[in-house]
């Protein structure tokens, strides 16, 4: 769970991590009187807003009326801003970069920190780096930071001020149960102090039970994809034509790489999960017909989800959705046997093992 | 002791009566596992199958002295079940649970790791070794004893290719899956360090996916370590950079953790990787 | 650092620990209009105030006022009633009790817990008490509080209440840095909720500097100790007429010790600590004498506290406070040649072991 | 090795640039101490008394191959110094400062347990092996090298009493000063397990207090695990009930843990217990 700039700041703040003064506009009335020199950034879910026009400085009340028009409704590398964030100039001095994020094969957070901030961190030399396990027992403490002071040549003052917001960082990190917080650029201002002049907060998807306050729309999901999320189905929209449904993240990945590999192309990722209940087969179909593809595979080695079940959920999709695009069946493992009778009285292709079933749809989809 | 498990392991099952854990609690039992307790809080008293004791809390379930768990409790009460198991000392924690918070999985595993416990999972299918013990949720009936060792990041298709394993003629030694989640219990070093000293494993097949840089230590491991035969399959090759395939684990991050990349490595420790889940049989001969 | 009930409920309250509604009185003019029958409870850190007639019942606007009347400035087995609490009646249906304290051998926090509530927890027999060790590292986790529920026979309903009153308190204990957190009673009221009546809570005094907003007196202490800690002193006023200085906790205690086997009666305790300061000598001397005790014993093991030092800090104090009271010294350890010299060439008598002083000073105070 | 530590034991101190922490460093080198570094963030790259290199981390402290480090920071600072040490993994970790908040102290203690970590303090004097190693406050004049082994609660008493037995014409083979405090890293029983496996050990010395059941407990290991001579003084016999005497740990709660229930323990051990501090001597003999 991305989330926007604003909201990420408006967590910063929650925790005393010092942000400029903003407020959010969505439409041109929110826009308040002007009063010193602003930025008008849009708030979307991509690096590089600068780049592509997403930021205005504003320095009258004309250019920042004119900042927000310009921007909102505009579309940027295709996304929509709905929403600027209008926030007090800052006097730039330095830009640094700090960022808490999870280490995987460590198990552990990591903090990551560079007096060369500003940019995207991997254009950034190895060597100007700063980066330090956290053990998740210990947690973040002051000597961390100390060290990443001392890597980053702070003086006294700006050292305070960066294990001050290191502290009040991990707590987010933590707390808030994220997969990364980052600060880039992380501002020392003219007037020597440092202030987290933008704000990346990714929040764990899992974790969202405990944080039933925050709720976005990922927009970096299609509509589909979204409905799909709602209905509890891990979906992913591809730009093929051959709809997929398997069961099992890693055998749905495997489908997906196969077909690839017989020079076919998947129009979606549906992984059924285990279930054993004939309805969510139907839905899942009704999920992917609405993906509109030339063919359907579906890939089921039976376990939990048994293969008679996928049979009769196939049939009674088929039936309800009336469905005249080709459907290709692999069905092995629990119950494989029963389910192929059925599918075969109702006159469906079905196949004991992937690589057939993998062949017969390409060739399917291809004179589709 | 065979990987982790063998016939004399003692398992307890907490949160029996739920659907998942009864259903696998009855495929255990079927597999020949050993189970000497269930915990389902405010159900103590009551007997699973009529003949495995239900009992309210880990606490009183360490009357039966189970030395191995299996959670399988609502993603939101993980951490708690993990916990009562650790407190009590159970050396073997496998979490069937998908969806747990990956803060809390952090914080279960260190905490194990320092007191000397294994942690499987979460969100993968468990471990099994035909026909000793098996902990989790893996079809019993893909099975064959033997001398090749399964070491996963997927569950699905670890059955596929066990499956193919087991109709090559060949048969398994022990089968982990290590779970799908960005933080799990199990690194592929750590199970390649036990496969490595089973006597019974013969071959190894390590199932990875994209996300992560476990596949490339692992590579790097085999390399140095490893001199039993080790054949790989990678999944994830055709996904786009970005989209997320379902596992948690499997988000391709700025280039780092790409099927390219382990696929490389792997060779590079001459490792061979199947193009096909189904081609892993033909490169164990 | 002992809390008054009052503000053990100002922290429950923060952290979601239901308590009764109530509002403290300093003066007549603070109670609110009667609306419903209340509590009033004086506010004193002693167990059994409501045997000593330190709480009263109301159920109309003059049994309110009386109660308050009667109880504000009035003395309860010695301590004088400066705040009383007015609360809202509740329905007691039953009486529980909850805790968590520290268990030194284990260096963990224990929960203690017993349907048994109400009255003192040493006067329930054990079998009906439950206790666990919490780990501090896990910490408090749900299935504690499930295998106390279940000792304690409370159904769905009570286990549900009861486990979140247990997770917020644990939280109290952890977070304010508190050597005991107790409910007592905690109440079942007739209407089937549970809410704390009672709040005991003790705080580490060594984390204060966490918990600036918390400021109170210990009223445990005299005047003349609370001087002594505002000064820094480890100083306890004792019954006895030998004023006592030593150097280190347990040298002082082991100097009471002595001193009491040979009959002497210690007027205080006073633990110089490790310093090397002639002023913290005379200070501590300027405490002693306010006890006005009958003579003066100093004992000194030289280490980081040199014996010279302090020979010249007592030699000092003599002369600043014009002592006429009995001065007996023992000096041993670094440099204690020297005080030793300083001492007689003032006319103060010293000894090098501790035996021979204690003989000297209980027998001079004997003769005071 | 001695108790926990020898002469080849590496000691940095950290705090070395403070008040107590450079006299105390100074000291130790007079007893012989090899301190190989010390910390002080922001003044990383002087020396202390020209000749130990300061630096600024306990990560850069590292290069010197410490294991163990003497922790002379302000009360609010010490968890933050005993997680820097914790988690460069050094071996011996003691606490000189006082008041530090208990609760720090517990997951200190606890987190260096599991990590196979000795914590020594806080708020004692630290440990001392005639002429091998000192980490700690003890004054330098008063050991004298042999076999009698001292613990104790308390610091002046402790030099009280290992004064006496200099005097007495005994010597040390250990002396370690457990803390004031309620929680502190070792409790007796983790050092008579040390003292009864050290060779040049052949009595024994405890010096308790009022408050906790540490001296109960040790007194019933004693009983059942320990062969050599054991004495023991118990201070707070004349202390009040409820009265803070100066030491957090020293509370007497709820008629547990006073003197009398103490002195009747070690009786029953066979542990005689000395009336007077100058008579541990006389009991040794």
């Amino acid at each position: 769970m991305n989330l926007y700039e604003y909201m990420g700041k408006e967590i910063f703040r929650k925790y005393g991590i010092p942000v400029p003064d903003g407020y959010v506009v969505e439409q041109l009335t929110d826009v308040r009187e002007y009063r010193k020199p602003v930025v008008v950034k849009s708030q979307i879910l991509l690096g590089g807003r600068g780049k592509s026009g997403g930021i205005k400085f504003a320095r009258s009340s004309e250019e920042l009326k004119n900042g927000v028009k310009e921007l909102l409704g505009s579309k940027i590398r295709g996304l929509t801003v709905t929403k600027v964030l209008v926030e007090d100039m800052i006097n730039i001095k330095h830009e640094y970069y700090v960022s808490f994020a999870l280490n995987r094969s460590e198990r552990s957070p990591v903090l990551i920190a560079s007096s060369s901030g500003g940019v995207e961190i991997e254009s950034v030399p190895q060597n100007q780096i700063f980066t330090r396990k956290i053990d998740p027992l210990l947690g973040y403490s002051d000597y961390v930071g100390r060290e990443a002071s001392k890597f980053m040549n702070l003086d006294k003052n700006l050292s305070a001020q960066f294990r001050s917001i290191l502290e009040k960082l991990y707590k987010v990190y933590e707390e808030e149960d994220c997969e990364l917080v980052e600060i880039n650029p992380l501002v020392e201002t003219a007037e020597g102090n440092l202030i987290a002049a933008d704000a990346k907060v990714i929040m764990d998807n899992d974790s969202m039970f405990r944080h039933k306050d925050i709720k976005i729309t990922d927009p970096e999901k299609t509509p589909l994809e979204l409905e799909a999320q709602s209905k509890g189905y891990s979906f992913i929209e591809l730009d093929g034509q051959i709809g997929v449904i398997a069961n099992g993240a890693g055998l749905t990945m495997a489908t997906l790489d196969a077909l690839t590999l017989h020079k076919g192309k998947p129009r979606n990722f549906l992984d059924l999960g285990g279930t054993d209940d004939v309805e969510i087969v139907v839905n899942a179909f009704d999920l992917v017909l609405k993906a509109d593809p030339k063919a359907i595979l579906v890939n089921i080695f039976g376990g939990v989800t048994k293969a008679d079940t996928v049979a009769n959920g196939i049939v009674a999709a088929k039936k309800r959705f009336k469905i005249t695009k080709p459907i290709v069946v692999r069905l092995s493992g629990v119950h494989d046997d029963e389910g192929r009778q059925v599918l075969k009285e109702n006159g469906i292709e079905s196949f004991p093992t992937m690589m057939e079933a993998i062949e017969r749809v390409v060739k399917l989809a291809g004179e589709a | 002791m065979a990987v982790l498990v063998d016939k004399n392991t003692r398992v307890i099952v907490q949160g029996i009566t739920g659907h998942q854990g009864s259903f696998h609690a009855g495929e255990m039992m079927k597999f020949g596992t050993n189970i000497v307790a269930g915990t389902s809080p405010g159900k103590g008293g009551t007997k699973f199958m009529d003949k495995v004791p239900i009992v309210d809390s880990v606490s009183e379930a360490m009357g039966f002295e189970p030395n191995a768990t299996m959670i399988s409790v609502a993603a939101p009460y993980v951490r708690d079940a993990a916990f009562e198991a650790i407190d009590q000392g159970i050396k073997l924690v496998y979490i069937l649970t998908e969806h747990v918070p990956f803060h809390d999985t952090m914080e279960i595993v260190h905490e194990a790791r320092l007191r000397g416990i294994t942690v499987i999972g979460p969100n993968g299918p468990g471990i099994t070794v035909p026909f000793d013990c098996k902990i989790g949720i893996m079809p019993n009936k893909i099975f064959k004893q033997g001398d090749v060792a399964v070491a996963s990041r997927s569950g699905t298709l670890t059955y596929e290719i066990v499956d193919a394993i087991t109709r090559s003629g060949m048969g398994e030694s022990a089968v982990i899956g290590l779970g799908g989640d960005p933080v799990v219990g199990l690194t592929f070093i750590d199970v390649l360090k036990m496969f490595e000293a089973d006597d019974r494993t013969k071959k190894i097949v390590l199932v990875g996916e994209i996300g992560g840089n476990n596949e490339e230590l692992a590579a790097k491991y085999i390399k140095d370590h490893v001199k039993k035969k080790v054949v790989a399959y990678i999944t994830g090759r055709s996904a786009p950079p970005g989209k997320r395939m379902g596992h948690a684990g499997a988000i391709i991050e700025k280039g780092v953790g790409t099927a390219d990349s382990k696929i490389k490595a792997f060779n590079e420790a001459g490792v061979q990787v199947a193009e096909y889940p189904m081609d892993v049989p033909g490169l164990l001969r």
